[in-house]
């Protein structure tokens, strides 16, 4: 049996090698060349009818299915409107039609892999726009970059995603460094006196770097966090941890994570009625329309948005700040899209139009030069209905967001009507916060 | 004559349940001990003990001269004792063919692979299988599942075979073929047995020696004519039609 | 943060809560279990269909709440009964990954029609949130409505399979089910009703945690994973072992999360599991 | 029936099986080497990386699940435990993917030895479901503890990747030509491994084990060494792939690495094939590959019925897999079908 097991193990083993060494020799080969690197396989829509492709799996399935749906409607909402009016215009002149191409990811980076190497060897597109979520984007990415390709980065918050060297991601969405520092510079303006502050989130790659950009910035403004923990995904039940915020004397809770965990912690916090705790801020799940079915619990409650239809960019405050504005109005972003999928646009497929505008701006300064639209994109400074885009363009973070803000909304009782309504920052702001959280009183 | 099998003051109890109290045999090399006795008796475990698949609460085990109790079953396999299972435990979804042919790769030959398929091949036909090798042991009926049963202890050319009721459910004429394999076994491999057996005239018939447990406890040891008179064992089956017959059956042949 | 008595007492009080309706959860495989010696992979999904059946009776047609719950148990009486000719009577005493495998098939088509009908987004059933504060934590009334049910329907379970005569049936059935058949016990009826008895209980299990918490087609594998230990704590097909191993997995959870974090809280209910196989794979109590 | 007859039987059946194999890697590395010269090859290249990633597991699993008859239903542990230890070598380390790879197989086996000496006293559903215990607690632990990244998980830099180059690519663009070489060498191995188990002594014991564990323990196979010893040789090809796929991907998330799906996927592609048959994972894994592939393009909201039903179906009507089918349809294809 030895005897045999070691004949095995050596065919094996010359198997493995021959195939290393043909693979090992067929790099030593050609590695001197200078790299033909992938611009060799640059785009040929400039001709055939003129037509741009633009790129990007989407969630048809999976657990990220509802966002990505949304960001997917954004998306082809801005391809509609361009294509209505003839094409972009690129700078030598012609107008080209926008061609989308996309398929399901099933919200896994193995197939985002696989259908981003598609896209840009098989289907040769143009530019490319990234899957919905961090972790996909990051698979994406791997790919992407390689290629020299442009990818706009939307329903991407992570940070981590733009220290890995990539120079030809650019990110549309505030990062989650920035995610919750607005809700603690708003209760620094509300309330001077409330320092003590209990983190809950869920233990998840986007609420954990939330989670870990908070816990910093409430350090260096001096809050005192009294209270830190992390719930699994898929939480339902709260009471333990709920009673440690209560014994702990907090008196503002930042936490969240998903939709539905943030719900249940509303919901259960509410019940528990801890009449200390004033603020609460929590993310991604208040500015979900879906959250009013807490109805009194969701009163009072803060929540970190990328943008909201009530939001107050305009072409006036562009020009206070000095720079270009571009693309539609709030408003008539609002209503296109009110009129196309009958509903009002949350901020996912905000971030979709948001992305394919910006590609629209770079195609018409650059066309089809890779090399030109990055310089473009690395320079940019302009404001949109999304609010303001620009891009690191130092090496280190290379195209993280740093014009893009927050807006915080707080879920009010008007007249008896529960309406979600836009408290921070003050030059977007549709009404003031309530403080404390009523509960409270 | 060596001794082969010594089991000395075995217990063996589960939960509160005592299985075997205190029992003791011995058998020597050539020799047919047939282990009888009412269902409960604690014949089976007795075979786990001495394979190895329970390990006694005292006493111990001696095979071939050493002292064996607490080993592995495969360890105690390997000194060379095969057995057969009171329910078969063929190899379902091998072949008949390959269910001997993994028993002659485990055994201590070292054969090669020709030879361990002529092998396979001698025995199936000794026991009369070779019409069925290419047959999966799943699709046998209960007399062939024994035969292979047989077949597949035999491959492994032991020293001592324990077969445990391999004659239950088979009608006469195939309870007098499986004898006459067993004798023939016996008589060209040079084989010491040790069968539980409920046939009795097959045991009277076929046995040296006949030890009878009842209740966990060893009731009587001797010759089958000596265990057929012994009032302790006729009382401990009394009641029991078939073992009366054979009693009966086995005394009247010896006076004609 | 030093973790006071209070705190200590409102974990426990809570684990005996929320672990009564994980027992509850867990009595509907280890009836199959211990019965058919299924260990039935749809239970997940078949808890968080009856979810959503009580949300599409309660909130999408209005039917008053108590109705849809008990709708909700009948169509998963209705449903078990088709599941076992469907996915579990042509495996059963075949090899054991064929019953896995068919079961979670089942569990499959179940999370498919869900995630078609209702996709991934969290649904809520509006009941009545008033809670009871023990030692900080707040534990809802739902929640002690749906342990009591828990622990009646733990006992009733309990004096069905050991007072009735269906009772001796099932278990006449696991102990020898050819001499059963032999003395007139129809095996299959037997097998299809415990079958469908389990599945009866994931759906009241589910039913009961609709009430509670809001729910996602994923939601039942969470209560899957823990049933499985309770089961292998409880002893299989034995209702009060389900119900004392339940409340044994919810305490455990509930104070490894007011002592060290929530996050570790699914782990000593995986590591209970492992420990229990391998010292006591018979459950601390007897079988059925 | 003649044993010579058996012999020449036996030995055309496992011709036949080795140019079977032998093309099939043969046709990869064609397609392989092809996709560096042609861009149009690059898709299918990634298709086949992801089968490859799929069949590595399958063939680790095969081992254990098809000849030793041990229904490990969390056996993407061992994916995630080489893709988690190559990580780790690589992110804090800058070890070499190579390198990375055997010390993440040495990791995964030493893991299967004391992760066996708990599980494998378990027998049929037990077995099963302590397996999907050990994998939620791997998932669990890794996501809490903060040097293994937490639930963030750990991504490597695009720096990481200077160091690499095939065919004229570089860095990152080399990497998926690299990786899909070394899936190849470990699928390579894999079949290697299962066809050594197949033909071997030690196959024949383990199917003994697998057939009834009291009896292979009577005709004298010590099983507590067989098993062990599967399982161990069962997470090699899965801790392969998961290194690999670690550095492909370059990044680790508990989720993906400890996927109680992709252990799944691999005992239905095990089943669909035929358990214990070199032939059958191949055809399992490409068959299911395939199917998932153009269910998920063609009806992807109705693809988890479709794949529920297809599973009640193996298991209820083929649960000997279509390998496993025409075996039993004729004993003489025993030898031809390994």
């Amino acid at each position: 049996m030895a005897s045999r097991a070691i004949l095995w193990i050596a065919i094996a083993v010359v198997v493995i090698a021959i195939i290393g060494g043909l693979a090992w020799y067929l790099s030593r080969e050609t590695a001197q060349e200078t790299a033909q690197t992938p611009q060799a396989l640059q785009p040929t829509g400039e001709k055939e009818g003129c037509v741009i492709k633009i790129g990007f799996t989407t969630s048809l399935t999976g657990k990220l299915q509802k966002e990505s749906a949304e960001q997917l409607n954004g998306i082809k909402l801005w391809a509609d409107e361009v294509n209505s009016k003839g094409g972009i215009k690129l700078p030598d002149g012609r107008k080209c039609t926008v061609k989308l191409v996309y398929y399901d990811d099933e919200s896994k980076s193995a197939r985002v892999q696989e259908l981003y190497q598609k896209l840009i060897t098989d289907d040769k597109v143009d530019y490319l726009i990234s899957p919905y979520s961090s972790g996909l984007t990051a698979a994406a990415a791997a790919v992407t970059d390689g290629y020299h390709k442009v990818m706009i980065a939307t329903g991407a918050a992570s940070d981590s995603i733009f220290t890995k060297g990539y120079q030809y991601v650019y990110q549309l969405y505030t990062p989650a460094s920035r995610y919750m520092t607005s809700a603690v510079d708003l209760l620094l303006e509300l309330d001077q006196s409330n320092k003590k502050v209990a983190l809950l989130f869920e233990n998840s790659k986007f609420a954990k770097s939330v989670a870990s950009a908070t816990k910093a910035y409430l350090e260096e403004k001096g809050f005192q966090i009294v209270y830190e923990d992390y719930y699994p995904p898929g939480t339902t039940d709260f009471a333990t941890y709920i009673a440690k915020i209560s014994a702990s004397g907090a008196t503002a809770l930042l936490g969240g994570g998903h939709f539905q965990d943030g719900f249940n912690l509303v919901k259960q916090l509410y019940s528990a009625n801890i009449k200390s705790i004033k603020y609460v801020a929590i993310l991604v799940a208040p500015p979900e329309p879906a959250f009013a079915e807490l109805g009194d619990a969701a009163v009072g409650v803060i929540g970190p948005s990328q943008w909201e239809p009530g939001v107050k960019y305009s072409p006036e405050a562009a020009k206070k700040l000095g720079i270009e504005w571009y693309g539609p109005t709030v408003d008539e972003f609002v209503k296109a899209y009110k009129s196309k999928y009958g509903k009002t646009p949350g901020y996912h497929a905000a971030g979709g139009y948001a992305a394919g505008l910006v590609l629209q701006y770079v195609i018409e300064k650059a066309g089809l030069d890779t090399e030109k639209a990055k310089e473009i994109l690395d320079n940019l400074d302009i404001m949109t209905f999304w609010g303001r885009i620009k891009f690191y363009k130092e090496a280190d973070k290379h195209g993280l967001q740093i014009g893009h803000s927050m807006v915080l909304v707080q879920w009010q009782k008007t007249d008896g009507k529960l309406t979600k309504v836009i408290v921070y920052p003050e030059a977007a702001a549709e009404a003031k916060a309530v403080y404390p959280i009523p509960w409270s009183k | 004559m060596s001794v082969v099998l010594r089991v000395e003051n075995v217990y063996k109890s589960f939960g509160g349940v005592k299985a075997l109290e205190g029992v003791s045999m011995t058998v020597n090399e050539g020799m047919i001990l047939g282990l009888i006795g009412p269902n409960g008796a604690g014949k089976t475990t007795l075979f786990n003990v001495i394979t190895g698949y329970y390990k006694p609460d005292k006493g111990r085990v001696e095979l071939f001269g050493r002292d064996v109790t607490g080993w592995p079953t495969h360890k105690i396999a390997q000194l060379g004792v095969a057995r057969t299972f009171q329910i078969p435990k063929p190899f379902p979804d091998l072949t008949v063919f390959e269910n001997v042919l993994v028993s002659i790769k485990f055994s201590s030959r070292k054969l090669s692979e020709q030879e361990a398929a002529e092998e396979a091949k001698r025995i199936l036909e000794f026991l009369g299988l070779d019409s069925h090798a290419h047959m999966l042991a799943s699709q046998l009926n209960v007399a062939l599942e024994k035969r292979l049963e047989l077949a597949r202890a035999l491959a492994r050319q032991p020293r001592l075979l324990l077969l445990d009721e391999v004659l239950a459910g088979l009608n006469p004429s195939e309870v007098a073929y499986m004898l006459e394999k067993i004798k023939r076994a016996k008589q060209e491999f040079g084989l010491t047995i040790v069968m539980i057996e409920h046939v009795m005239h097959a045991v009277m018939n076929i046995a040296d020696r006949i030890v009878v447990l009842h209740l966990g406890k060893k009731l009587a040891e001797g010759t089958p004519e000596e265990i057929a008179r012994d009032p302790r064992v006729i009382e401990a089956y009394l009641g029991d039609p078939k073992l009366a017959l054979a009693f009966v059956e086995r005394l009247s042949s010896k006076k004609r | 943060m030093v973790v006071s008595p209070e705190l200590i007492m409102g974990g426990l009080v809570s684990g005996i809560i929320i672990g009564s309706l994980y027992g509850l959860a867990a009595l509907g495989l280890s009836i199959i279990w211990g019965v058919l010696k299924v260990v039935n992979l749809s239970h997940g999904a078949l808890i968080a269909l009856s979810m959503y059946l009580v949300y599409t009776l309660s909130v999408m047609y209005g039917v008053p709440l108590p109705v849809a719950l008990l709708a909700s148990i009948l169509t998963g009486f209705l449903l078990g009964i088709a599941a076992y000719y469907l996915f579990v009577h042509r495996v059963l005493g075949g090899p054991e990954l064929a019953s896995l495998l068919s079961t979670f098939g089942f569990g499959l088509i179940i999370l498919g029609i869900l995630e078609l009908a209702f996709g991934g987004i969290a649904r809520t059933i509006p009941v009545s949130q008033h809670v009871i504060e023990v030692g900080h934590a707040p534990i809802m009334l739902v929640q002690i409505i749906g342990a009591i049910i828990a622990v009646a329907v733990a006992v009733g379970a309990y004096l069905l399979l050991y007072r009735t005569w269906f009772g001796r049936a099932v278990r006449a059935v696991v102990m020898n089910a050819e001499a059963s058949a032999l003395m007139g016990v129809n095996v299959v009826r037997v097998l299809a009703l415990s079958f469908t008895l389990g599945v009866l209980f994931a759906v009241t299990a589910g039913s009961l945690l609709s009430l509670a918490y809001s729910f996602t087609p994923e939601t039942g594998t969470k209560y899957e994973l823990y049933s499985f230990t309770i089961v292998v704590l409880g002893g299989l097909g034995n209702p009060l072992g389900s119900l004392v191993g339940g409340i044994i997995l919810g305490i455990a959870e509930q104070l490894t999360s007011v002592i060290v974090s929530g996050s570790w809280g699914p782990l000593v209910a995986f590591l209970i599991l492992l420990v229990m196989l391998i010292v006591r794979p018979t459950g601390l109590f007897a079988k059925l | 029936m003649e044993a010579k007859n058996i012999l020449r039987e036996l030995a055309r059946g496992r011709m036949i099986t080795n140019i079977t194999v032998a093309a099939i890697i043969l046709a990869l590395l064609t397609i392989g080497i092809g996709s560096l010269y042609s861009e149009t090859l690059s898709y299918y290249r990634e298709t086949l990386s992801t089968f490859m990633m799929l069949f590595s597991v399958v063939l680790g699993l095969n081992i254990i699940l098809g000849y030793t008859g041990y229904v490990s239903f969390g056996h993407a542990v061992f994916f995630g435990i080489g893709g988690y230890t190559a990580m780790v070598l690589m992110y804090y380390y800058g070890v070499n993917v190579y390198l990375a790879m055997i010390i993440a197989a040495l990791a995964a086996m030493a893991a299967a030895q004391a992760i066996g000496f708990i599980v494998l006293r378990l027998r049929g559903a037990y077995f099963a479901i302590a397996t999907i215990a050990v994998l939620e607690a791997f998932r669990v632990i890794v996501s809490n503890v903060e040097y293994l990244g937490g639930s963030e998980g750990l991504q490597l830099e695009a720096s990481y990747y200077t160091g690499y180059s095939i065919a004229g690519y570089r860095g990152q663009m080399s990497v998926h030509y690299i990786a899909y070489f070394l899936l190849l060498g470990t699928v390579t191995l894999g079949l290697l491994l299962n066809l050594y188990v197949s033909r071997s002594q030690f196959g024949a014991g383990l199917r003994a084990i697998r057939e009834d564990e009291d009896a292979a323990e009577a005709i004298g196979i010590n099983t507590w060494k067989f098993k062990t010893l599967a399982y161990v040789l069962s997470s090699i090809t899965p801790a392969l792939a998961g290194a690999i796929i670690a550095w492909k991907r370059n990044i680790v998330l508990p989720e993906e690495f400890f996927s109680l799906t992709l252990s799944i996927e691999s005992i239905i592609s095990v089943m669909l094939g035929g358990a214990g048959t070199v032939l059958g994972t191949v055809t399992g894994t490409a068959i299911y590959h395939t199917v998932k592939t153009i269910f998920l393009t063609s009806f992807p909201s109705l693809h988890l019925i479709i794949f529920g039903i297809t599973i009640a179906f193996i298991a209820e009507v083929l649960p000997m897999g279509i390998i496993g089918w025409l075996r039993l349809m004729s004993t003489r294809l025993r030898f031809l079908l390994e």
